[in-house]
């Protein structure tokens, strides 16, 4: 479809007028102003953005934003979204999600829409802790994290939710980061714009519960070492001078030095093949390793589940023409009687079953 | 020669048993719908086991189709079958106690082996040696088997394969017996497999083999002949209770210019109104088949977020599943229809069989203070009419409601005289869009109904965002107590003033006297024919029926006023009666029973006799 | 010089409020453990936002802390503050209304700048040209920040680190004004802090500089002095709900001798017993946070099938969520403890608000007939005795039980004479391994309980596999109505008979007379002190509070036949209410309140009369 | 810890009285007979084994099994499992499941199980329908199936349980079929052998509502050429004569004719690297761009959620010694009053606050 031209809006023309309540200094902020940035810049009609979310600290997000909205419940965001949809394939759908509601309590409900690639854009705040309880660990804390519920250290395993979208299906997985509008943007504009669901990862730092929690890979004093940008068709360098370059070594995704590398072999980055095994390889990436993957892994195309079943009733109703109510309660085994002869006893409470 | 006497009798009722594999839902269906187009009304009651396919010849796996045809109204399916076609020992052994005194016994005998006994768990042939035969009731053997592998042995197919068209013959030999004709059948066989398929031609003659076999056989003594029923004039269907919510909901879509988004997971035994809805995609239905019931609720409501009907549907554990985003909906005033075809419990409890226990779970469900109308639909037939007016409710007063129906109504059968579609009630529905000019608030309501607008996303200007958090007129959340009392209050009176839009009770009887029996859902076929025989015999019992359970009918407390007792008979431990108690304050008495299945009338008879 | 009175009084109510960050919760909570130390009865209500940390200054980020403290007994934290300390205008305008006629207010005029005043929405500042100044209140400005600011001026911090100690001024100022001694506080800061951080230092100057300023400032006319209250001999402490039920529950497995797995997933207000419990691992406690709250109960229920203590706590929305394996853990017979503590709703509602609106929710949310034992706690102290019945009858009568505690007593605090654990009562467990060599039938019941017998997996020869599906006495799956009619009518009896357990009901006052109050939970407080209130008066009036909501004591019946009339409070819109006027069909009246806070004394004094 | 000495079991051992209610020529059958025989070999404890399941043909396993077992609701047998070995970490759980009680309405908890390597042998009997209900499209359904919910076909696009796993950070992955005992028996002991979750997918064909599902792969006549039997360190060859085998192109796995390729370049399988991304290539290949792999993928070793959980507990004993419960109901701030005067005015109805 040809998206008509785009409107001009500013920043403003998707603030709410609702106090902003999360903490000082909560990354969430400069999430907040980034989403509605790339609306403004996007200029699609404001009356079609839709924000679901669910309940966390981050879930709060649709309150703060002048769009349409609907800060649902725990975990069951992608739930309403699939609906909506469905219902409403006109509207642009923006999930807003966190660690715990996406990946905990939500992570089947994500996954399926992720399998069914319904087109919304999920943005996954990913601060590795439960906000707004109050700071017990979550699916994505580091293993013997100490917080409420773990004073003796936590010992499951991390999930990583990339890895977790790359296997259900994802056609669009990307991460990016709070501290770093100009990423975030680029990222959220190119989610947007995928048809399909586009699942983006962004580090939030939580100043309260977690604070510094992505420092050892964001801090401004160590990126450039410990994290790389991705981008399409370019060879995957990073580092100081760009030394650094990431090769395959079989299945492996290893570090080597750019000098000391043949060009032709350091990896060139295709979020686009058709295969998900390069984006799995990169998802597994992580320090102390590996760089932290930034940027999108994945993009590719594949029919959405909303597309499919609005034009599966539109095919039937063409095939079949508009259905026939009449015709539909008499059924293919029904039968006349002309006569009128009544019951004597026939008591019915609502709607007679003979009149 | 037997003299085989044709008696002319009111009605029969038949019941078709035999394992799962025997397709004895077919046969009950086809001698039900040849009954019906013979002018009898008619009412059925399928049972059938739990187990997809239990081992052939077990008790687990016996499979049973009755049906209640006659020359005046009938209400139930009858408590006891005059007629019982048993295709094995099995289907014998758990059928045989129901058959009434004086009935007809007949049996596949080919299908009486030493080995088939067995299976049933029997050591010797139960039909021999058997007291009861001729006393209480008569048999009637016939090799089934062999007479159709007889019939059919010009046709080129597998043994195995003809001795499966032996429920035909035992269908055309319960054609001869009430002197139907073959006609309805033998179209629906060639419509079905048009004329591609040697089963075609097996089926067609088995089915003659047996009416022939009646005819020829000189072992039937009797045959019956049930009068034509008079009935108005119309256009007449059988339907099932599940069909009939699926009608009654894409109704509800069209009469309120809304889609329908029907999101459900599959659960026993409400799947079968997903089956039928996914096929009517040109009626402006959608289906989606969630990843549990939850997804499926929270799908519904996105979908009515988004403007459409969002209708969710499932049975007691799944029900169980969706009781918080039933409260999102209620906290955001959202319409949304919630079916539950409810089955015995508790938890996995007896999947394919009937109850009413989850009236309490469906009033009480959730946290807080959330009041939801609930609304239970009395015979196959008014599953149409009450979804219909579950809707209407959920959309005019932007709220969920619960549509309660049961295993019973679901898969048993009734007549239907198809109303004309424009003659049936509207569904007003209103989106807002600000066209008044005035400020938006989002929970600024109706003075009549309290309901508020139905803002859908997409609409310019009226931006705002819904939440489960408590908030006030305005949409802002708030933590105000005094707001937090207001609008509990509001809510709880928007429900409460749907009682305001209903028709007046009526009641079965005189409008006072001894005893008022008050039931609701799918045990009104059987109370009302019991309630009608005491009232024959002159006894001072009146009848009334709720289709509103939630809220109740505001003239009821005055019609409970005028009776000295009222009596509230279940298919549970007892629960409208607790309602009914704690609204009113009365000592209303409680009859129940808890066994899976429909009440007999005999034993209702019994129970309210003794208030009387 | 201004004369300092020292006025000799009976007991007080304080109120601490300001901005969230400003640690009013800490400085209550000081105050109150030195005043319970000091020997006075205690009861503390702290409130606070939703928000993590909603924006500075502003009216959503008011986080208070009230206590009454008395020489007498205490049971509520009191309906209005005599003396409100406010850290801001926005703590000002949230709580100002509730100071008590003749009150004392002390704010901290440094933080009522143009700016402080805008973010709280005032134009100008509430404390100049208010005519309620004086009349109404007695004003006590002090500039807090800037004497504090002084007081640190030594020490090498960053400006903002000195202003955050502003609350141990306050709190200094309120020792001064109640003639306490700091001592407690200057032992739990040094504690805490272990001499590594100056902010020992700081606070402690901060704390001794409020106190200094009190005796000095010469603006303070009144001074007052509680007596010490007279109590029994015993070890005391101040316990919150959460943590009460916490030790309930370790004490519960210790006096089982069974392991107690504790497996959650957190919500307000209930995840404090996660973090209490999870740092007791020593006494055989495992906790488990679990993927959510369905996880949380399967996770529960799989250990008690393991033969451990089960147990799993939610609030409202996700106590929802529990409902089909609570259902499993019924139809199976296991035991399990389900705490709910008890949030505003309905949906997500008002989660840091309390309420008593899941009381239906835990009796009837669950398909099928399922009843499940509920309990309720009455206090903070009564948490831990009241986990350990539920845990109690878990155990003895092998089924499900709700333990309902609510977001007041969950956070608030009394005085605990703290029991000797040998003397409390003990819970028999025993597990079956067939040492009576008998068959093995898993659903046979011990005739005067009716619990099953408990085996465990590991047992050698009793293999068996438990199924929600129905089944008969020897545990085989049956779908026979008449085997189902039987087991349900068991599974209520054996409920109905935990009731022959209980000792006989306690009644406060007279046994009969015109009204009984009736009620549950966290509001017996408020409630007794207001029946107290009345009888003092002389007024017919008695108070009996249930422990046990399903099933009710068996002597309520009698009692309740003593009164003219049943009234029961509550703090939803009637719940409880419904349950007696069903049970015992009589038209009990319902006191209502749903403003996400306990009741005031006050009101229900007033709302008592209007039935005597 | 050392394993006792095997006790001597048959099958029947295994085998309760209760009637087995499947479907005659149902693919369960086999898989019932397999587990039984796989049980006796093992010859641990019988009264150890524990099955757990949820609902649907699959999970009425138990009932049919002479061990302990908990048939419990639908999708939640993994906590269920979960709690029992928290609980019980001497007994053997096995978990049965179905691919829409595993997948569908139970994939939250599966994945969460799996990322906490919680010990047991999770048997995922796919047939790729929802059988107890009677034939509705489940979520390893192929894409347009026409099945009694989607009379115009389905519209999601299938799951792939394996690859689902491998991303929850699986320690042992396999996948077996219902009409090769010897092959199942095979996997089941190696998967209870393994100490962590240990996942197995098993095609099981469900003849009435979706049969020969599998047939296009495991029939008697086409399977040479269409599924590979993974092998340990083992090239991957397959065919008539082994004349097929998997290389690596980048990162794709590709079919080549042996013949034609450099036996150093032939993939060799190793279940045990530590990187899943071989595991993950592998789960991707089915027919008809490659052979679908049987056997086990991956088999890696990391501590498990229960046995660490009972481990802290046990560390946490030994440091702080038993607990007092006198003590711990006291706390750190209680104080003494000697004296003992009673108030007048003390009434509460079940205990007192003061005595
Ligand atoms: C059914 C239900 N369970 C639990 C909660 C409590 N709860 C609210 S938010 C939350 C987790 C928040 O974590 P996350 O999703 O990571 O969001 P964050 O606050 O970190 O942004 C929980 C457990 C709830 N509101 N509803
Ligand atoms: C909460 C709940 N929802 C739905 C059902 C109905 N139900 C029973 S089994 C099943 C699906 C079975 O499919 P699968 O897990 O693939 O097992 P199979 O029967 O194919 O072996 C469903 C939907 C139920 N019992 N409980
Ligand atoms: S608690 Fe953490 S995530 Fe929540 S608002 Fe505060 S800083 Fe942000
Ligand atoms: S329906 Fe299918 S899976 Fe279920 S028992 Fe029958 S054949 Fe097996
Ligand atoms: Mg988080
Ligand atoms: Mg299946």
């Amino acid at each position: 479809m040809n998206q008509p031209a785009p409107i001009k809006y500013t920043k403003k023309d998707f603030t709410s007028s609702k106090d902003v309540k999360w903490c000082p200094g909560c990354g969430d902020y400069a999430i907040l102003a980034t989403v509605q940035k790339t609306m403004a810049d996007l200029g699609r009609p404001k009356e079609k953005q839709v924000v679901v979310s669910g309940i966390g600290c981050s879930s709060r997000f649709p309150v703060y934003m002048d769009t349409h909205g609907f800060h649902t419940i725990h975990g069951r965001a992608p739930t309403v979204a699939t609906g909506l949809r469905v219902a409403r394939p006109d509207l642009d759908v923006w999930m807003v999600t966190g660690d715990g509601d996406g990946l905990s309590i939500g992570g089947n409900h994500l996954m399926h829409a992720v399998r069914r690639n319904v087109e919304m854009v999920v943005l996954l705040f990913n601060n590795r802790i439960y906000g707004l309880t109050k700071g017990q660990y979550s699916p994505t804390s580091e293993q013997n994290k100490v917080t409420k519920s773990t004073p003796y250290g936590s010992v499951d395993a991390p999930l990583n939710p990339l890895l977790f979208a790359l296997a259900a299906g994802a056609t669009f997985v990307a991460r990016t980061w709070d501290t770093n509008p100009r990423h975030m943007d680029a990222v959220f504009k190119a989610a947007r714009q995928h048809k399909g669901l586009s699942l983006v990862e962004i580090w939030q730092n939580c100043v309260i519960f977690n604070d510094g929690a992505f420092d050892n890979v964001v801090d401004r004093e160590v990126k450039e070492e410990r994290l790389v940008e991705l981008e399409e068709g370019k060879p995957i360098v990073f580092g100081k001078d760009k030394s650094k370059c990431l090769v395959l070594d079989g299945l492996d995704v290893v570090v080597r030095d750019t000098a000391l590398t043949d060009p032709a072999k350091i990896l060139v980055h295709n979020p686009r093949s058709q295969s998900p095994t390069l984006a799995m390889a990169l998802a597994q990436l992580s320090f102390p390793d590996a760089p932290t993957p930034m940027g999108i892994l994945r993009q590719v195309e594949r029919p959405t589940y909303d597309g499919d079943v609005n034009e599966q009733a539109a095919q039937v109703l063409k095939d079949r023409g508009p259905g026939n109510m009449d015709k539909l309660l008499r059924g293919s085994a029904s039968w006349k009687i002309e006569t009128d002869e009544v019951f004597e006893d026939a008591w019915k409470p609502f709607v007679s079953k003979k009149k | 020669m037997v003299d085989t006497q044709q008696i002319q009798i009111e009605g029969a009722v038949v019941r078709f048993v035999g394992d799962s594999g025997d397709g004895m839902q077919l046969t009950g269906t086809q001698f039900t719908d040849t009954s019906a187009i013979a002018g009898n009304d008619i009412s059925t009651f399928p049972d059938f086991p739990a187990e997809i396919r239990a081992p052939a010849g077990t008790p687990a796996g016996v499979s049973g189709f009755q049906v209640n045809f006659a020359a005046s109204a009938v209400e139930a399916p009858g408590d006891q079958p005059d007629i019982l076609v048993a295709m094995n020992p099995a289907a014998y052994k758990m059928n045989i106690e129901d058959l009434k005194t004086g009935g007809v016994l007949i049996v596949n005998s080919d299908n009486f082996s030493d080995i088939d006994l067995r299976k049933a768990g029997y050591e010797t042939n139960p039909l021999e040696d058997n007291p009861m035969v001729g006393e209480k009731f008569q048999l009637i053997s016939v090799p089934m088997t062999a007479l159709v592998e007889e019939a059919l042995k010009e046709l080129d197919m597998k043994p195995v394969h003809k001795r499966r068209c032996k429920n035909f013959f035992a269908l055309g030999l319960m054609y001869w017996m009430f002197d139907r004709t073959l006609e309805y059948t033998e179209a629906w066989i060639l419509k079905k497999f048009g004329g591609k398929d040697v089963l075609e031609q097996a089926n067609i003659k088995a089915l003659r083999a047996g009416y022939n076999y009646g005819d020829t056989a000189e072992i039937f003594t009797r045959r019956y002949k049930v009068k034509s029923t008079p009935m108005p004039a119309g256009t007449y269907r059988q339907i099932t209770g599940n069909s009939a919510t699926a009608y009654g909901l894409v109704a509800a879509g069209v009469k309120s210019g809304l889609n329908v988004v029907y999101s459900t997971y599959p659960i026993t035994p409400a799947s079968d109104i997903l089956h039928d809805l996914s096929k009517l995609k040109n009626f402006g239905v959608k289906t989606v088949q969630a990843e549990d019931e939850i997804a499926a609720c929270g799908v519904a409501l996105g979908a009515s977020y988004g403007g459409s009907l969002g209708v969710t549907a499932s049975s007691g554990p799944g029900i169980c599943l969706k009781a918080e985003f039933v409260g999102l909906a209620a906290m955001t005033e959202l319409p949304l229809v919630i079916v539950d075809v409810q089955r015995g419990g508790p938890s996995t409890g007896l999947p394919t069989k009937t109850e009413q226990s989850d009236l309490m779970l469906t009033l009480f469900g959730r946290n807080g203070e959330c009041p939801v109308p609930v609304i239970a639909a009395s015979t196959p037939v008014d599953c149409f009419h009450a979804v219909l007016e579950a809707a209407r409710i959920a959309v005019e007063y932007m709220t969920p409601v619960y549509f309660l129906s049961d295993g019973f109504i679901a898969n048993s059968s009734d007549l239907w005289n198809v109303p004309a579609f424009a003659d049936l009630p509207g569904i007003k529905q209103v989106f807002y869009t600000g066209e008044d000019g005035k400020p938006y608030k989002p929970y600024e309501r109706d003075p009549e109904t309290l309901a508020r607008k139905w803002v859908t996303p997409g609409t310019p200007k009226l931006q705002n965002t819904l939440t489960g958090l408590e908030k006030n007129e305005k949409g802002d959340i708030s933590y105000d107590g005094k707001n937090h009392a207001l609008m509990c209050g509001l809510r709880k009176d928007k429900i409460a003033a749907i009682a305001k839009s209903y028709g007046p009770t009526k009641i079965l009887g005189a409008q006072s006297g001894k005893v008022l029996v008050l039931a609701w859902g799918g045990t009104y076929g059987h109370i009302v024919s019991a309630v009608k025989e005491l009232q024959k015999e002159g006894a001072s019992i009146s009848y009334v029926h709720l289709r509103h359970i939630n809220p109740l009918p505001l003239d009821l407390e005055e019609i409970i006023g005028n009776f000295d007792t009222v009596v509230v008979p279940e298919i549970n431990l007892g629960q409208l009666v607790q309602v009914i108690r704690a609204k009113y304050a009365i000592d209303a008495q409680s009859v129940t029973q808890i066994m899976g299945k429909p009440f007999k009338v005999a034993d209702l008879v019994t129970a309210f006799r003794k208030f009387l």
